[in-house]
C-alpha cells in the first residue's frame, strides 16, 4: 500500500524542515504504513493537500487516560458523562465525557485534534492490567504507561534496609517488565506510603514515620536505577508538596537533588507556587524558569489550568485528602492501594474570578513562555486535572498569541492580574515551536526514534492542519490524520477507526531478584507474583506491545 | 386547542423516554420536525411520529392524551410552560425540573420530581417510590419548587430532599424523608416505618405521630407562631395547619446530629 | 485413563476474593480442586467426565452455528432486550456490551444488588476505601457490619489475618456488629481479638458509632440494642487505631445502602486524626470487573441501558428485575455458575454454564466454557483495583461467552 | 394664599433622600404588638443623634398580618444604607426579639435587603431553622417563651426625610392644639411617620452654629422670645411655633401628609388662634425635594427641584 500526501507544507523542527517558513511545498510518500523516501512509483491513493501545514501526529507525553483512578473518577462525576454524550453517527461509541470521556471517545476526540500517541502517567502497578485493558479500548492511538513506583512498600523496605543499587535495579526491572510499563513516575516521593502511616506532608528531606526514608534518597536511587536500566525517558517525578504555596523552594531543592542527571518534572505549573502578598499565595514561574533554563538536564510539562469544571485524579492520595475540602461538586474518592500506592478523585471547578486558580492559570502560561528551551517543556494541561485535553487548541492560541492572551488575562480577577509579570511578557510561540512542543520534543524525551517526526522511517502518523491566523481554529480542525498510513479523520471528523499500540520498555535486569518478588507477593501482598505479571498477549486484544528494548548502562 | 398534543397510536410495547421533550423545547419545532424527533424506545430510538400522532400547534404547553406507565421522563428538565397529562406516567415525570407546571391526571411512576429545583408539578393520583428523592447517584432530592401528590406516595419519598414542598394528600411509605437535609414535607395519611432517619433539617407535618427510627426526641407539645405562618403563606399546607395552632415537636436524626422535626398538630 | 495432572497456584474467579493459590487435579476431562480451596470454589470447579451438552434452538439439538442463528434472528426483532446476568470474564463482558451497541438493549449483572447500594455512598459522597493488602498488613481494627461474611467468602478471613502482617501488630482486633463469627471464622481469626455485639439494628448502632466517634454523645441509653457505653468504647478503640477499616456485604443488608453511608461517614472522621478505610464486600462472578468495562466503554456502571447510539444509566429502572417487566427478550449469560435465570415471559437466549439447569426451556440455549477452567480469562477482585489472569485447566470443547456472542452478532 | 384665615406662606419645606425600611410586627395581643412598636421606634427622632427616624406606620388587625395576628407596622429611616443595615438587626434584636409573643416580618418585597433575622439568627445558638417558602426564607429561634419567628430580611426603599410644616399660632395652647389635629389626621397617611414626639417637634433648628462642631441649633428666627434681637420671620400677634417633621417612603407620601396636615390646621383657622404656616428650608440648595406650600394646598401635590 503506497500513500502519497501531495502539496503540503511540511513543518518538520525533528529534520529541521519548516516548510511554513520557507513557503515551500513537497509531497509525502507512505509505505505500508512508514514513511518513506519519494518515489515516482504510482500511489495506491492520493491526498492533495493544497499547501496546507504538515506534521507528524501529535504525541502527549502526559494525560490521564487510563486505569483504576480514572473509572472512579467517571463513576463519581456521571455528570460529566450525562453532559457530553458523544455524538450519534458512524463512528459513536454511545459514550462521552468530557473530563473523563470513554475510552472511545478519548481516542476519538484526540484523532480529532491530530494527536496519534498519548502515555497514560500514573499506572499503579496493582492495577496496571486493567489499565491495559481500558487502553487496548481505546481506539486511534498509540499508547504506553509509566509505573508508579517508589511509594511501593517493597521499596521503601529496601531503602530502609540499606540495599544497594544493583538490587534496586533489578527490582525497578522487573517491575517494568512485570507491569508493561514505558517509564517510571514518581508521586510525591514517599509521600503517599506516609500517608498510610498518617503523616500529612513530606518534604523533600522529612524521614518517612516508618521507613525513615526521605524523598531525596527515594527521588535519587531511582533516577539512578533508571539511568542504569537504560530506559529512554528519564523519571518522570510529580514532586513533593502538590498545590501547596511555597512549594517553589521544594522545586528548586529537587532540581539541584538531582545533580546533573535526567530528570523530568510533570505538571510544574502545580509546584510553582510562592507565598508572596497577602493571600500568601504568588507565583514562582520566573524563579522556576530560570532554574529549568539553567539545567539542561532538566525538562517539564506545565499541566496548565483551564477554566471550568473537570476532575482531579492523583496517586497522590495525600494531597488529594488535603484538597478534599475543595471539591465541587462536593464530594470525593480516595484510596490506599495494595502497599503499593493510592489515589485520590476530587471533581473540581476552575474559576476565572477566583484569585488562585486565576493565579494557577497565569502561572502555567508564565511557564510556558520563560522557560526558553522549547525541547525541553511539553504542553499539557495534565489532563484532565488542570483541564481536559480538549482545550488545547484554546492553549495552543494563548501561547501563539499575545493580545489574546493578554484579553484574556483582562477578563480574571483582579488581584490575580496584579500579581502576574503575564501581560509584560512578549513572547509568541511560533507554529515551529508548537510543533516542537506537542511532536518533536515528547518523541526524543521518549526515546521513540520513529515518532515524532516525518522522515523515512517514521511511523507514518501525521496530522494535517488548514493554517489559519485564528491558532485556536486552526487547531480545533484538522484537515486530515492519518494512523500508520490510514486516514482516519478529515475534516474533523473521525472516518475510520485504527486499533493503535501499546509501548512498553524492557531494560536488562538480574532476574535473581524473581525469588524475592515472590516471597513478598506470597507473604505480604497475598497475590502470587506470576499473577501480578502481564504477559505480552494481555495487551491489545492479544496483539501485543510494541517493545522498546532497553541497553542498561551499568554493568 | 393550544399546544401540542402527543396522541400515543397503540399502548408502548416497551418503555419510551420523553426526558427533554419539554414545552420550550417542542414549542419552537414545526409539527414535522417534532414528528422526526427520536425518543429512546426500549433498545432502539424511534421518530415520534412512530409512537404517538402529534397534533395542535407548538406553543408553550404540550399535551399527553391518555398516559402510560411506560412512558418515562414526562417534563423531565422542563423549565418553563405547561405539561400536561390525561393519564398515568412512568417513572421519572419532572426529574430535575426547575420551572414549569406538570399536572398528572393519573399516578405516576417511580422518582415523580426527583432532583426537582423548581416549578410545579401536580399528582392526581399515586406516586411510585423515591418522589421528589435523589436519584441514584444524585446527592441531593427535591430542592426547590412544589410537588403535590393527590393520592399516596410509595417507599422513600423525599429522600435527601434540600428544599421545597412536598406535599402527599394520602399515605407515604416506609423510609419517608430519609437522609433529608432541608425542606418541607407534608403527609395527610399514614406513614411507613423509619421515616426521618438520618435527616440532617427539614420539617416533616403529620396528623399523627408515626413510628419513628429512635434518634428521635419528644420534646412535647408547643404553640408555635410558625404553624400560623406556614398556613397562611403556603396555600398547599393551608387545609392542613389552619386548624393547628399546636404541634407536637419531635427532634431528629439526633443520632446523626441532626435538628430536623416531625411536627403533629394537636 | 489419563494421568492426574496437578496444578498449583490455580487463580479463582468465582466469589471476588481473588485467591489464587489453589491447588487442581485435572484428569482427563476431569476437574478437582484441593486445599487449599473454600468449598464453593470446590463446587464450582468440579467437572466430571461428561459429555458438553449440545446447544438447542426451542429445546431441539442444534449446532453451535445455528443456535447463533437463531439467536441473531431474535434479536434482530427485538425491542427492548435485556443483556443481563453477565458472570462473564473480560472478553466476555467486552462482546456483551458490543452485543448492547449492535442491537440495543439494557446490561446488568445479577449480582448488582450490592454494588448498588455501596454506590448510594461512593456515588453520592464519595469515600475513602482500602484494599486486601492494606487491609491484611495494616489493618488494626477491624469493624464488621453485619452477617459474618465467611458463609460467602470462605477465606476472607484467612486471606485478611495472615500470621505475620507488615505492620498491624499482635493484638489485632475485630468487632463484629451484627451476627456471631461462625465456626470457620472463628478458626481464621485464633489470632486475633475477637468482640461480638449483636445489634437489632445495624445502621443505628452505626449512626451512634460515628457521632460518638466524632466526638458528640447522641441522646440515648443504647442503640440498636448495643449499650451506649459499649459503643463509646468502641468508638475510643477505633479513634486510637492506626488503620481502622469498616467491612460489610451490601447485598446482605436490607439497608445495605444506609450501612455504606454511615460507614463512609465513620471513616471520613476517622481520617481527620487518623487512618481508616471502607473495605466493601462483594465482586461475584466478575461483577467487578464488568463494572470496570462499562465505565470505560460507556461511561456509566451496570443498569445502563443502549439504544439509538446513546446510552443511559439508572440504577433503578435498568435494575434487573424492573428492566425484565418491560424488556421482550433476555439475553442471559452466566458462565461461571450454573445460575438459570430468573423468571421471564418473553424469549430468552441463555448463553449458560452447561449444567444449568432451567425452569423453563430457552429458546435459545448456547452452552459456554467456563473462564479459568475451560479458557483463560481476566477477573476483577472486588476492590476493584486488582484483576488476575485465570488459566484454561483443560482443553475447552465449549466456546467461550466472547466467541458464542460474536458469532450471535455475526448471524 | 389664605385659608380659613390661615397664611399659607409662599416657601417651601426642603427634604432630604433617605432610606427607609417597613417592619411588621405582631403579637399574641394588640397591646404587646404596640408596646414592641414603640419600644423598636423609641429613641429615634432625628438621625443626628438617634442613628435611625422610626416611628409607627399605623397598627394592623390580624386579617393583614402574615400570622394573622395583631400587629403594628414601623418604619425606620437612616441617612444611608449602610447605616439602615446597622441600625435595624440592632434595634431587632433589642426590642422586638426580646419582647414576649411578638414575630417580625418584612414589609417591604423590593429593593436592596435589610438583614433581620440573617443577622440575628445567630442568637440561637445553631438551633435556628430556617424555612423557605417560594423565594421567601423565614427563620425560627428557639426562646425561652417558645419560638420567635422572623423573616431572613426585609426591602427597602429611597424615601425621604425632613419633610415638614411650621404652625405659627397666637399662643402655645393654640399652637398645640392645632399642631395635635394635625398629627391625627397625618398618622391616618399611608407612608410615613412623624418621628418626633407625639409627632411635634418644638425646638425646630437651623443649619449650622457659633459653636464649633454643631450642626445644628435653634431656629432662632422662629423663636418668639428672640424677636427684634434676631432676623425673625414671626410677626407680632405669633407667640408660638411647632414644627410636624415628616419621614415617608415617597415624595408623594410626604406631600400628601403635609396637605392632610395643613388642611386640618387651617380647619381650625385664625379662629383657633393660627396665624400662618410656614416651612423650614436651606434655601433649596441642599435637599433635592421641595415641597411647596402653595402648590401643595392648590393641586394637592408638589414637585421635586
Amino acid at each position: 500500500m503506497r500513500l502519497r500526501l501531495k502539496g503540503g507544507r511540511v513543518l518538520d523542527p525533528a529534520n529541521g524542515e519548516n516548510g511554513v517558513a520557507s513557503g515551500t511545498v513537497r509531497d509525502i510518500e507512505i509505505e505500508d504504513g512508514r514513511i518513506v523516501a519519494a518515489t515516482d512509483r504510482k500511489a495506491d491513493a492520493e491526498y492533495d493537500l493544497g499547501g496546507a501545514v504538515v506534521m507528524a501526529g501529535g504525541i502527549d507525553l502526559h494525560s490521564h487516560i487510563a486505569g483504576g483512578k480514572m473509572n472512579l473518577a467517571r463513576l463519581l462525576m456521571q455528570e460529566d458523562r450525562r453532559a457530553f454524550p458523544e455524538m450519534p453517527g458512524n463512528f459513536c461509541g454511545c459514550g462521552g465525557g468530557r473530563a473523563v470521556p470513554t475510552a472511545h471517545a478519548t481516542g476519538c476526540r484526540y484523532a480529532e485534534l491530530g494527536y496519534t500517541t498519548v502515555f497514560e502517567p500514573a499506572m499503579v502497578g496493582a492495577n496496571a492490567r486493567g489499565a491495559h485493558l481500558e487502553m487496548a479500548d481505546i481506539p486511534n492511538l498509540d499508547t504506553g504507561a509509566y509505573l508508579v513506583l517508589g511509594n511501593d512498600d517493597y521499596f521503601q523496605r529496601l531503602l530502609a534496609a540499606g540495599a544497594g543499587q544493583e538490587q534496586v535495579n533489578a527490582y525497578v526491572g522487573w517491575m517494568i517488565e512485570a507491569t508493561q510499563a514505558f517509564a517510571i513516575k514518581i508521586v510525591n516521593p514517599g509521600g503517599i506510603n506516609a500517608f498510610k502511616f498518617n503523616a500529612r506532608k513530606m518534604d523533600l528531606d522529612e524521614a518517612n514515620p516508618h521507613y525513615a526514608v526521605t524523598p531525596r534518597k527515594v527521588l535519587t536511587t531511582l533516577i539512578r536505577a533508571v539511568t542504569e536500566l537504560g530506559l529512554p525517558h528519564p523519571i518522570h517525578l510529580h514532586g513533593c508538596n502538590l498545590g501547596v504555596p511555597g512549594n517553589d523552594e521544594t522545586t528548586l531543592a529537587t532540581i539541584l537533588a538531582t545533580e546533573g542527571r535526567r530528570l523530568h518534572l510533570t505538571h510544574l505549573q502545580f509546584h510553582s507556587y510562592g507565598t508572596e502578598g497577602d493571600k500568601r499565595f504568588s507565583s514562582s514561574a520566573a524563579r522556576i524558569a530560570e532554574m529549568v533554563n539553567a539545567n539542561p538536564n532538566i525538562s517539564v510539562d506545565v499541566g496548565q489550568v483551564m477554566f471550568g469544571q473537570t476532575i482531579t485524579a492523583s496517586a497522590d492520595y495525600m494531597s488529594q485528602y488535603r484538597n478534599r475540602g475543595l471539591a465541587s461538586p462536593k464530594k470525593s474518592i480516595g484510596m490506599d492501594i495494595e502497599l503499593d500506592a493510592a489515589c485520590g478523585v476530587v471533581p473540581f471547578e476552575y474559576k476565572d474570578k477566583s484569585f488562585v486558580n486565576a493565579l494557577q492559570w497565569a502561572i502555567g502560561l508564565e511557564l510556558f513562555l520563560l522557560v526558553e528551551d522549547p525541547w525541553r517543556i511539553f504542553l499539557t494541561t495534565d489532563h484532565p486535572n488542570g483541564g481536559p485535553f480538549t482545550t488545547y487548541p484554546h492553549l495552543i492560541r494563548l501561547l501563539m498569541d499575545r493580545d489574546f492572551r493578554n484579553a484574556q488575562l483582562a477578563t480574571l480577577n483582579k488581584a490575580a492580574q496584579a500579581h502576574t509579570l503575564l501581560a509584560q511578557i512578549k513572547r509568541e510561540y511560533s507554529l515551529e515551536e508548537v510543533a516542537i512542543l506537542t511532536r518533536a520534543a515528547p518523541a526524543r524525551i521518549l526515546g521513540l526514534k520513529d515518532k515524532g517526526h516525518l522522515g523515512p522511517g517514521a511511523v507514518a502518523d501525521i496530522a494535517v492542519h488548514t493554517e489559519d491566523a485564528d491558532r485556536e481554529a486552526m487547531f480545533s480542525t484538522t484537515r486530515m490524520v492519518f494512523k500508520n498510513g490510514r486516514l482516519i479523520v478529515k475534516d474533523g471528523v473521525v472516518v475510520e477507526l485504527a486499533q493503535g499500540t501499546t509501548h512498553v520498555a524492557r531494560p536488562e535486569f538480574d532476574r535473581s531478584v524473581d525469588k524475592d518478588m515472590q516471597r513478598w507477593f506470597d507473604e505480604a501482598v497475598g497475590l502470587k507474583s506470576k499473577h501480578f505479571r502481564i504477559a505480552d498477549g494481555e495487551l491489545r486484544h492479544g496483539a501485543g506491545p510494541t517493545i522498546l528494548k532497553c541497553e542498561g548502562v551499568a554493568s | 386547542m393550544t399546544g401540542v398534543s402527543l396522541k400515543p397510536r397503540a399502548p408502548f410495547e416497551a418503555r419510551v423516554d420523553l426526558s427533554g421533550l419539554t414545552p420550550e423545547v417542542t414549542g419552537p419545532l414545526s409539527l414535522r420536525e417534532l414528528e422526526h424527533r427520536e425518543v429512546p424506545c426500549g433498545g432502539r430510538s424511534l421518530k415520534l411520529a412512530e409512537l404517538f400522532f402529534v397534533e395542535g400547534a407548538p406553543d408553550g404547553v404540550l399535551l399527553v392524551e391518555i398516559g402510560d406507565a411506560r412512558l418515562d421522563g414526562v417534563g423531565a428538565g422542563m423549565t418553563r410552560g405547561e405539561l400536561i397529562v390525561d393519564g398515568t406516567v412512568g417513572a421519572f415525570a419532572g426529574r430535575g425540573m426547575s420551572g414549569g407546571v406538570l399536572r398528572i391526571g393519573g399516578d405516576a411512576g417511580d422518582f415523580l420530581g426527583s432532583e426537582m429545583s423548581g416549578g410545579r408539578i401536580e399528582l392526581a393520583g399515586n406516586a411510585g417510590a423515591h418522589a421528589g428523592a435523589a436519584g441514584s447517584g444524585a446527592r441531593r432530592g427535591l430542592s426547590g419548587g412544589v410537588l403535590q401528590i393527590g393520592g399516596h406516595a410509595g417507599p422513600r419519598a423525599a429522600e435527601r430532599q434540600r428544599g421545597g414542598l412536598i406535599t402527599i394528600a394520602g399515605d407515604a411509605g416506609e423510609g419517608l424523608a430519609t437522609g433529608m437535609i432541608a425542606g418541607t414535607v407534608s403527609v395527610g395519611g399514614t406513614i411507613g416505618p423509619l421515616a426521618g432517619r438520618g435527616m440532617k433539617r427539614g420539617t416533616i407535618f403529620v396528623n399523627a405521630v408515626p413510628e419513628l427510627p429512635a434518634g428521635f426526641i419528644d420534646t412535647g407539645a408547643h404553640e408555635l407562631v410558625a404553624l400560623r405562618l406556614i398556613a397562611r403563606r403556603v396555600p398547599e399546607l393551608s387545609a392542613m395547619l389552619s386548624g393547628w395552632t399546636h404541634a407536637r415537636r419531635i427532634v431528629g436524626d439526633t443520632l446523626m446530629g441532626g435538628q430536623g422535626e416531625v411536627l403533629a398538630g394537636v | 485413563m489419563a494421568e492426574v495432572q496437578t496444578i498449583h497456584d490455580v487463580a479463582c474467579g468465582f466469589c471476588g476474593l481473588g485467591c489464587d493459590d489453589l491447588t487442581v487435579e485435572v484428569e482427563g476431562r476431569q476437574v478437582r480442586a484441593t486445599a487449599p480451596v473454600c468449598p464453593e470454589a470446590a463446587r464450582l470447579l468440579r467437572r466430571l467426565d461428561t459429555a458438553d451438552p449440545m446447544a438447542r434452538v426451542a429445546g431441539e439439538v442444534n449446532s453451535q452455528a445455528d443456535a447463533a442463528k437463531a439467536a441473531h434472528h431474535i434479536l434482530a426483532a427485538a425491542r427492548a432486550p435485556l443483556i443481563g446476568g453477565l458472570g462473564v470474564d473480560m472478553a466476555g463482558a467486552g462482546a456483551a456490551v458490543d452485543l448492547a451497541i449492535r442491537f440495543g438493549g439494557v446490561l446488568d449483572h445479577y449480582a448488582s444488588e450490592g454494588l448498588f447500594r455501596n454506590y448510594a455512598a461512593a456515588q453520592r459522597t464519595g469515600w475513602l476505601s482500602t484494599t486486601l493488602a492494606e487491609v491484611r498488613n495494616r489493618c488494626d481494627v477491624l469493624l464488621v457490619v453485619g452477617d459474618d461474611p465467611s458463609a460467602t467468602w470462605g477465606r476472607l478471613f484467612e486471606r485478611l489475618f495472615p500470621a505475620t502482617p507488615l505492620f498491624a501488630g499482635a493484638n489485632r482486633r475485630v468487632i463484629f456488629l451484627g451476627g456471631a463469627p461462625g465456626e470457620k471464622a472463628s478458626a481464621q481469626l485464633a489470632g486475633a481479638n475477637v468482640v461480638h455485639h449483636a445489634t437489632t439494628d445495624a445502621v443505628a448502632a452505626l449512626e451512634a458509632l460515628g457521632s460518638l466517634t466524632a466526638g458528640r454523645r447522641p441522646p440515648g441509653g443504647s442503640f440498636g440494642g448495643i449499650d451506649a457505653d459499649t459503643l463509646a468504647g468502641l468508638a475510643e478503640e477505633l479513634r486510637n487505631a492506626h488503620y481502622a477499616v469498616v467491612t460489610w456485604n451490601a447485598a446482605d443488608l436490607g439497608d445495605g445502602d444506609l450501612v455504606a453511608e454511615r460507614a463512609t461517614a465513620l471513616v471520613d472522621t476517622l481520617n481527620v486524626t487518623t487512618r481508616a478505610g471502607v473495605f466493601p464486600l462483594g465482586g461475584r462472578d466478575n461483577i467487578i470487573g464488568v463494572n470496570q468495562l462499562l465505565l470505560w466503554r460507556l461511561g456509566y456502571p451496570l443498569r445502563t441501558a443502549v439504544r439509538g447510539q446513546t446510552s443511559s444509566h439508572d440504577g433503578t429502572l435498568f435494575a434487573t428485575e424492573a428492566a425484565l417487566a418491560d424488556a421482550d427478550v433476555l439475553v442471559w449469560i452466566s458462565a461461571f455458575r450454573p445460575e438459570p435465570p430468573p423468571d421471564f415471559g418473553g424469549k430468552i437466549i441463555a448463553l449458560a454454564h452447561p449444567e444449568t439447569v432451567f425452569d423453563k426451556e430457552p429458546d435459545v440455549f448456547i452452552p459456554v466454557g467456563t473462564p479459568g477452567v475451560d479458557h483463560a480469562g481476566t477477573v476483577f477482585r472486588m476492590d476493584s483495583i486488582v484483576s488476575l489472569p485465570l488459566g484454561a485447566l483443560r482443553v475447552a470443547t465449549l466456546p467461550s461467552v466472547a466467541e458464542a456472542v460474536r458469532r450471535i452478532a455475526e448471524g | 394664599m389664605i385659608l380659613n384665615g390661615v397664611e399659607i406662606r409662599d416657601t417651601f419645606a426642603e427634604a432630604f433622600p433617605m432610606v427607609g425600611t417597613r417592619l411588621i410586627v405582631t403579637a399574641d395581643t394588640p397591646e404587646w404588638a404596640l408596646i414592641a412598636g414603640r419600644t423598636t421606634t423609641g429613641f429615634a427622632t432625628s438621625v443626628i443623634g438617634c442613628g435611625c427616624e422610626a416611628g409607627i406606620e399605623r397598627t394592623l388587625t390580624p386579617e393583614e398580618t402574615p400570622d394573622g395576628r395583631p400587629g403594628v407596622s414601623l418604619l425606620i429611616f437612616a441617612m444611608d444604607f449602610g447605616s439602615l443595615k446597622k441600625v435595624v438587626p440592632l434595634r431587632l434584636g433589642q426590642c422586638v426579639l426580646t419582647c414576649p409573643t411578638t414575630a417580625c416580618y418584612a414589609g417591604i418585597e423590593g429593593g436592596k435587603r435589610v438583614p433581620l433575622a440573617k443577622t440575628i439568627r445567630y442568637f440561637a445558638d445553631g438551633h435556628q431553622i430556617s424555612k423557605k417558602i417560594g423565594d421567601k426564607r423565614f427563620w425560627r429561634l428557639p426562646v425561652m417563651e417558645g419560638e420567635f419567628v422572623c423573616d431572613e430580611d426585609t426591602g427597602s426603599v429611597e424615601g425621604v426625610g425632613g419633610g415638614n410644616f411650621l404652625i405659627l399660632a397666637r399662643s402655645r395652647g393654640e399652637a398645640l392644639k392645632a399642631a395635635e389635629a394635625a398629627v391625627a389626621a397625618m398618622v391616618q397617611v399611608p407612608g410615613i411617620i412623624l418621628p418626633f414626639p407625639g409627632g411635634v417637634v418644638r425646638s425646630g433648628s437651623k443649619v449650622g452654629s457659633k459653636y464649633k462642631g454643631l450642626f445644628a441649633s435653634s431656629n432662632d428666627a422662629y423663636c418668639p422670645t428672640l424677636r427684634g434681637t434676631v432676623p425673625s420671620q414671626l410677626p407680632d400677634e405669633v407667640g408660638s411655633v411647632l414644627e410636624i417633621v415628616i419621614d415617608g417612603v415617597s415624595f408623594e407620601a410626604v406631600a400628601e401628609a403635609t396637605r392632610v396636615g395643613i388642611t386640618a390646621v387651617c380647619a381650625i383657622g385664625a379662629e383657633g388662634g393660627v396665624v400662618a404656616i410656614d416651612a423650614g428650608n436651606y434655601g433649596g440648595n441642599l435637599g433635592p425635594f421641595h415641597f411647596k406650600l402653595r402648590e401643595i394646598m392648590q393641586n394637592g401635590a408638589g414637585e421635586t427641584a
